[in-house]
């Protein structure tokens, strides 16, 4: 699953505010792009000099084969994200990639459940596109704060349906992500979850797939520095108390492998 | 034609850029990368005599210009390395030189003698790990233990031994001499400065383990002084590493004293480094018409 | 309201921000572009008995998030400094501490007696300037020393004494024990880690005196690490620097176990920036509906 | 004379590359414009994270007093300078200043002759520009390796005679600035000497103002931290063998009072 990655200085195509704080980024990449599963992430320098000094993860969010591009959708944190946000069309940037394990799925069409909180729906779109490609059925959960933070909704609907919660009720119902999520668990048969958020959403997918015996899939996030395997910086726990590396054996992992602390 | 060849401790090396321990796992994840035999060295991620699971997470924490660590030595054992990992890394045409962390002096004994023979190349005796409790920096602190455990080292192989200082302490050159007294064929330094940071949100120490190792650009100057110094004290070649992210970087340290360098924490933030530093200190040395890179060690204060 | 106002070995200041000695002259270059009344005190330039002339250029060297210096002290010496230059710094309603240097233990206790009475709220003892051959940094690094120098210091004055720490020793504790034993009133931690660069084109030492001392945020998780052992260890309060730029940067400190901080090289990043440390302090402690800046100090170790 | 400074973030107003390597930038900052002299300097942050961590000390080029305005001449060196010169017209830059102690000069009518190798013309301007205001009369040497580095000779024809001499002869004459220096003050007679570049024009240009008894004002540079002389970085020395701050001090220092080396 870990496969060929390269560094590469990659061209920025278009760089779009997709809602306060948030970028989506095309750029040109056309060895990553051929290389690329879902729920893989890239190290993408964030500095022309030691400012920051450590490359940021950010997973693959979109591939556009025939055009040798892929797409990245990320917020504003701190300097990383910031200097990136902005880096304007024409520039260069370095990144290293793809890495990591991602989204495990077969060929055969199956039902299956994804759980996107904020800007969790990152890595999703890349496999909603694929799974829907392969004929799967989908339904595709949103979980925002408010209406502005609702991200990519539009591209998910391409690819199967798509429920949406606010917690503010601007957009969609008004309530938590995980309530949605329960209730459509007991209303709808699935085959496998797809999840990527936040801490308390990822342990509440943990909790509802053991309760409704439906195997999950999570995408984790942990400080990275090499991103290859290589530092042993960005470990999770395993269920057997020993260490996994989010950036190798994840950062996806079937839900009842890991232990989510914190 | 510009020899870049060094020896180090008996180690033959095509050039004198090593990668530090720690920072390239076993080497293995970055073959793809590019071609490892293009290094001077690799030098291995910790071994321990059994296998060792490290410090709870967080591990690593960004500071200015550098990083914390708390990794806490996490490795699969030595018996691992040598059955399954070191006949990978043999197909590469490189010296191995593995890194060793024992407890006790008597677990440093048995990892040099258990790794005798293997095909690494040397061993690199690291006295000087900040992020564990028993062991660690604590030998590397006190001349007498420091020596002891060479001692012992020394003793069970006939393998080049070269010993890892941390920069924590009050007189590094005291360190340095003891070792070398001890048999130590050639010393590495500096391992990383012990930091910590805060994260002022949750008002608690960022990392698990509370402190931390400090590497990066950040230590750099530190890391040139303790070459600067112990290259002049002792008669055993010394590795420089600390911060090095460049050719001009290496050269800081091979210019105070060091016959070759390791490249750390500039793999993260480049992984071709390493490879380009090597590139860089060749120019260097084509525009500066020096013909062998032992006319440069110790330049700055043997002229 | 918050409560920022501190205490410190009976200096009572509005705010826990100072400014580090040695980066904020003495004061005056600073006060056209801010009232230096907004800082919780000013701390001079290291003061020595005669007038010192200081180390030969080149004295300064920039560094990733850092820099090297070896200014060696210069100074008008303590007459001028009492006659000229303090009646100038007592228009600013701020407390004064002055910096000390004595190349003797009998000088320390000259420059102690010869300020007290002249209106300087304290004395920071320099124990560890890492730029001179002779006391400097050696006073600091033995725990003996540094209890004598203080003990001469103590039994010359009356004013508070506050006495200041290097990182470049094995164990900090030890000595921060040794000065509070001595009499010392607080700590300040830490001086410039001892580092150096090469000029790569000139194959010489950058520096006119080869080593310098290396600070700014490079340094500040080695800072931190060191607030945080010693404040647990004394039951003198510490003022925090190294590295500090922000209100954040001073925060991780004060939770560290710091009661104050100094802002240092960031003067030179932004001199306006111990202004702004103050208002982000205050912030941070509305946000967190802190109502007196005790409840952080070394909450991450209390709590 | 080292009188009101003020910490300001300035709006570029235009960048222009004038030479390889070398830009020309207009800020708007009407407190520098209004309180600067000749031969003064600002220290300019040139990054938005701490790489480099130190600003950068540039000599003000030119003012444009009734428009608010400053100029600066630099050459690419560094990191610092790099990023500098790759900042747009409407970004902002935070600057120090004006610092230091400039060239000193009477209000009456003299005969001055200013030297300037290479970007040491950056400093030369200004002052130029103010005693051809004050109607002295006027010679400038500029020397460079080559044509394309003679710097702003036409500003400088502006405010009197200009000579250029350049090492391969591609414009002016051929030769260096120091024989074409020592021709001039042979030949003709002038008040005082004007002059900055690198060491060894410095060196010349105190030998000469000896020799031929003609007072001279010289630039130094030396590396900087604070700028304000608060850090006793940046010293010289002086004929006492005592320590001057080139930042206060200076930059600009009668020619018999220092001891140039190295
Ligand atoms: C595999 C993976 C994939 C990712 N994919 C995406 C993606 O597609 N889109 C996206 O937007 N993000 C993604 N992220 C997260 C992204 O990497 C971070 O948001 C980014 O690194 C932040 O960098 P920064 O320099 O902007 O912020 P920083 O300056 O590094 O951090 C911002 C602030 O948060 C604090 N902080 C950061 N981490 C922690 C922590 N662990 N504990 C406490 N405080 C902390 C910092 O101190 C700082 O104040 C991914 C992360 C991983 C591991
Ligand atoms: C008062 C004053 C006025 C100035 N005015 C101007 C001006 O108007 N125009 C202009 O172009 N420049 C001027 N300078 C010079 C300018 O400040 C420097 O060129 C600039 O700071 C370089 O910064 P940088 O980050 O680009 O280069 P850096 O990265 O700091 O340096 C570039 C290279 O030079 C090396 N280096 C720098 N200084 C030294 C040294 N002292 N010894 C050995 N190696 C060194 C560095 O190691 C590096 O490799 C002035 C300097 C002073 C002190
Ligand atoms: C993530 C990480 C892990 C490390 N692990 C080890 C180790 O196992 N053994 C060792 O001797 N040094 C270890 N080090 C220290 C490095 O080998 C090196 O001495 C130090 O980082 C300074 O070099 P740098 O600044 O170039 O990284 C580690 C450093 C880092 C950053
Ligand atoms: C240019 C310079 C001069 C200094 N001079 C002194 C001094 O005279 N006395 C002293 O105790 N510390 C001196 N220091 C050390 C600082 O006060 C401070 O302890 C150190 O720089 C760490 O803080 P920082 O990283 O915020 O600068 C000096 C530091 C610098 C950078
Ligand atoms: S980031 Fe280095 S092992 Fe995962
Ligand atoms: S640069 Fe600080 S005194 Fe001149």
């Amino acid at each position: 699953m870990s496969g060929f990655y390269s560094e590469v200085s990659s061209q920025i195509v278009e760089q779009v505010s997709v809602a306060p704080d948030c970028y989506l980024l095309t750029l040109k990449a056309p060895q990553v792009a051929a290389a690329a599963n879902p729920g893989q992430f890239v190290m993408l320098r964030c500095s022309t000099g030691y400012d920051p000094f450590l490359r940021r993860p950010l997973s693959i969010h979109q591939v556009l084969r025939e055009q040798g591009k892929i797409r990245f959708l990320y917020r504003v944190k701190g300097k990383g994200t910031a200097w990136l946000s902005e880096r304007k069309p024409g520039e260069r940037v370095s990144l290293l990639g793809p890495l990591g394990r991602g989204f495990v799925y077969s060929e055969k069409k199956k039902k299956g459940l994804l759980v996107g909180a904020g800007i969790g729906v990152a890595p999703l779109l890349f496999l909603a596109e694929e799974l829907a490609s392969l004929e799967w059925q989908l339904v595709t959960l949103i979980g925002a704060r408010t209406a502005s933070q609702v991200l990519r909704g539009d591209a998910f609907s391409r690819c199967g349906a798509v429920k949406v919660i606010t917690e503010d009720g601007s957009a969609g119902e008004r309530g938590l992500l995980l309530q949605l999520l329960e209730r459509e668990l007991r209303e709808n048969d699935f085959d496998v979850i797809f999840g990527c958020g936040p801490l308390p959403v990822l342990k509440g997918i943990q909790e509802f797939s053991r309760r409704f015996g439906i195997p999950a899939q999570i995408a984790l996030e942990e400080r990275m520095a090499c991103g290859v395997g290589a530092c042993l910086g960005c470990v999770c726990q395993a269920r057997d108390r020993t260490y996994l590396r989010v950036c190798r054996e994840g950062p996806v992992f079937a839900a009842d492998e890991v232990i989510l602390d914190g | 034609m510009v020899d870049l060849s060094v020896e180090i401790a008996g180690i033959r090396m095509k050039n004198p850029v090593m990668v530090a321990s720690g920072t390239f796992g076993f080497g293995l994840e970055y073959a793809q990368l590019f071609d490892l035999s293009r290094l001077g060295a690799i030098v291995t991620k910790a071994l321990t005599v059994e296998p060792w699971p490290g410090n709870p997470p967080p591990r690593i924490w960004e500071t200015p210009a550098g990083l914390l660590n708390a990794i806490g030595l996490q490795n699969p054992g030595v018996e691992v390395f040598a059955d399954e990992i070191l006949p990978e890394l043999k197909k590469f045409d490189i010296p191995v030189i593995a890194n060793i962390a024992g407890f006790t002096k008597e677990e440093f004994a048995e990892l040099a003698s258990r790794l005798t023979g293997t095909g690494v190349s040397g061993l690199e005796v690291n006295i000087s790990c900040p992020n564990v409790k028993a062991g660690g920096m604590v030998f590397g602190t006190v001349p007498e233990l420091a020596a002891e455990v060479v001692e012992a080292v020394v003793s069970s192989t006939s393998l080049p031994v070269i010993v890892k200082l941390t920069p924590n302490v009050t007189d590094i050159v005291a360190v340095a001499k003891a070792v070398v007294e001890a048999g130590a064929h050639a010393l590495s330094l500096i391992n990383t400065l012990l930091g910590m940071a805060i994260d002022i949100h949750r008002k608690k120490p960022v990392l698990a383990n509370v402190t931390g190792g400090l590497s990066g650009p950040a230590i750099r100057p530190v890391a040139v002084r303790a070459v600067w110094q112990v290259s002049q004290a002792v008669d055993v070649p010394v590795v420089g590493m600390g911060g090095i992210c460049t050719g001009s970087d290496a050269l800081e340290f091979i210019l105070a004293g060091a016959t070759a360098v390791a490249v750390g924490s500039a793999n993260f933030y480049d992984p071709l480094s390493s490879v380009k530093v090597v590139e860089e200190i060749e120019n260097y040395c084509i525009e500066h018409g020096v013909e062998s890179l032992h006319e440069l060690v110790g330049a700055a204060w043997k002229n």
